[in-house]
């Protein structure tokens, strides 16, 4: 693979979708040589972070649809998922499991935390309609987490 | 399109002596998965005390799902009477349940055995 | 899934990159229920058809990508791969193992005819570059080959 | 990119006795297989004459890829001394192995023990 090749998905806003992109992204990795591990991390935080485009992003609107762009350099694979909406405003924050146990906290409200702390690098990025993005890194040199 | 989640439900014998119900997942544990698994939960008779959760057949998980998960959790640790365990997760879905905590509220087994042996 | 739903892939024009088309198509396939076996006979169409788009219609050129559109239906899944070439001429025709076998013809040459014998329709359009392609159909009700 | 192909040799004793030369692959079989697989073979010693090819750890085949297996069996064919034999392809491999007519050329066994049972 020559650094520098990238590949695009459209999906629709639509639960479940989220797996295809989940896929695409780890059979890029395995192309690129990442362990199963890894690529398991990878695959759960593509996941999580294609169903906040389709959920909050895109609000499950059917005529909107979510971009993930995978890009290859020597040492990291980056994968950028854009929604339509108008972005992430909270930082991720750990969930607190006492809380959510007793009912202070929505059980809810792990997606930015796992996709944070599986990764090795995790952005969350405000823009214009078309433009909000999370972008992810996961790099070849960081084989354990 | 989610898949859904089956959930079936068998007894077996915990090593410490009486009964230990198993609730056994296939499919996918995502939003789509509340009726199935909280059902399932509520269609326990009252005198489950020991309940396993078997993820052995599962190979996608998402927060929507675990979400759900915690959420049995919770009804089981106010029922003051049950435990919960869990066995069969992927050792990636071990370590995702543990970054978020479950594991403080539910026994992580690797397998069956080891789990009945625990109960 | 609602009927209708579509997913669209840009690969580079790289010889490798066919696995990722494979992968995307095999989880749409298997978010529709397909089975296993015709998941394999898709993956290998859908690859030799990329391979194909990369090498023939693209002719590994880097400045050109390969477009794969997967739509749903209530019972098919069509996926077209389409490049930038020319399309192409000849129809798929069965590689005779003994003259292969004795070096009367190419050791090559099965790509299109396993595309053709893998799936339930398989038709080669021409058209202006960015528009040539082949159109693959797999349907839930034709469990078997 | 594509995956290289790793190629080890080892040998194994045929049931109608006398050696067995097995060439076991890993990774892909495609394109960028050619070297290493004719280069494999073709620093077979000129003594080995029953051949097996195990597929067992090959996950990817294309076509581009199956030509190569065929361009040895062509060579092995006219050798006139060596007859080779397939095992550890999928189901889907060994069906399309089939559609292309390889089967004539080289038995298709399901495991090494099938294929050496037969060798
Ligand atoms: N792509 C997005 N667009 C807009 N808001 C988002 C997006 N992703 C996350 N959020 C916001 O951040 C919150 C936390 O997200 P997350 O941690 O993934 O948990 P959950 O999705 O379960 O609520 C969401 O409830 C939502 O308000
Ligand atoms: N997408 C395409 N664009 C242009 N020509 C093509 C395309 N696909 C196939 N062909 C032509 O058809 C021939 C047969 O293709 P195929 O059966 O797949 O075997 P192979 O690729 O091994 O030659 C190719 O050699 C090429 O000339």
């Amino acid at each position: 693979m020559k650094s520098g090749s990238s590949v695009q998905v459209r999906l629709p806003s639509e639960l479940g979708f989220e797996k295809v992109a989940m896929s695409t992204a780890a059979s890029m990795a395995a192309l690129m040589g990442f362990s199963e591990d890894r690529i398991e991390d990878l695959k759960t935080a593509v996941a999580e972070a294609c169903i906040n485009a389709i959920e909050h992003g895109n609000q499950l609107n059917n005529g909107l649809s979510v971009g993930v762009v995978l890009s290859t350099s020597d040492d990291e694979l980056v994968v950028k998922v854009i929604d339509d909406g108008t972005g992430v405003r909270n930082a991720p924050h750990a969930p607190d499991i006492d809380r959510k146990m007793h009912g202070d906290e929505d059980p809810r409200g792990m997606g930015m935390f796992l996709i944070q702390a599986l990764v090795d690098e995790a952005e969350w990025h405000q823009g214009p309609p078309g433009k909000s993005f999370v972008r992810l890194v996961i790099r070849l040199d960081k084989e354990s987490q | 399109m989610q898949v859904t989640t089956k959930v079936s439900e068998r007894t077996a014998a915990a090593a410490s002596g009486g009964a230990v119900t198993i609730l056994a997942f296939a499919g996918d544990i995502s939003s789509a998965s509340k009726d199935a698994i909280l059902g399932a939960y509520h269609g326990l008779n009252g005198g489950a005390t020991k309940i396993l959760l078997d993820f052995t057949g599962v190979d996608y998980i998402n927060s929507s799902g675990i979400a759900i998960v915690i959420q049995m959790l919770l009804e089981a640790g106010k029922s003051g009477t049950q435990s919960v365990g869990i066995f069969g997760l992927s050792p990636h879905f071990q370590k995702v349940f543990t970054m978020v905590g479950i594991n403080k509220y539910a026994a992580m087994h690797k397998d069956e055995a080891t789990a009945l042996a625990a109960a």
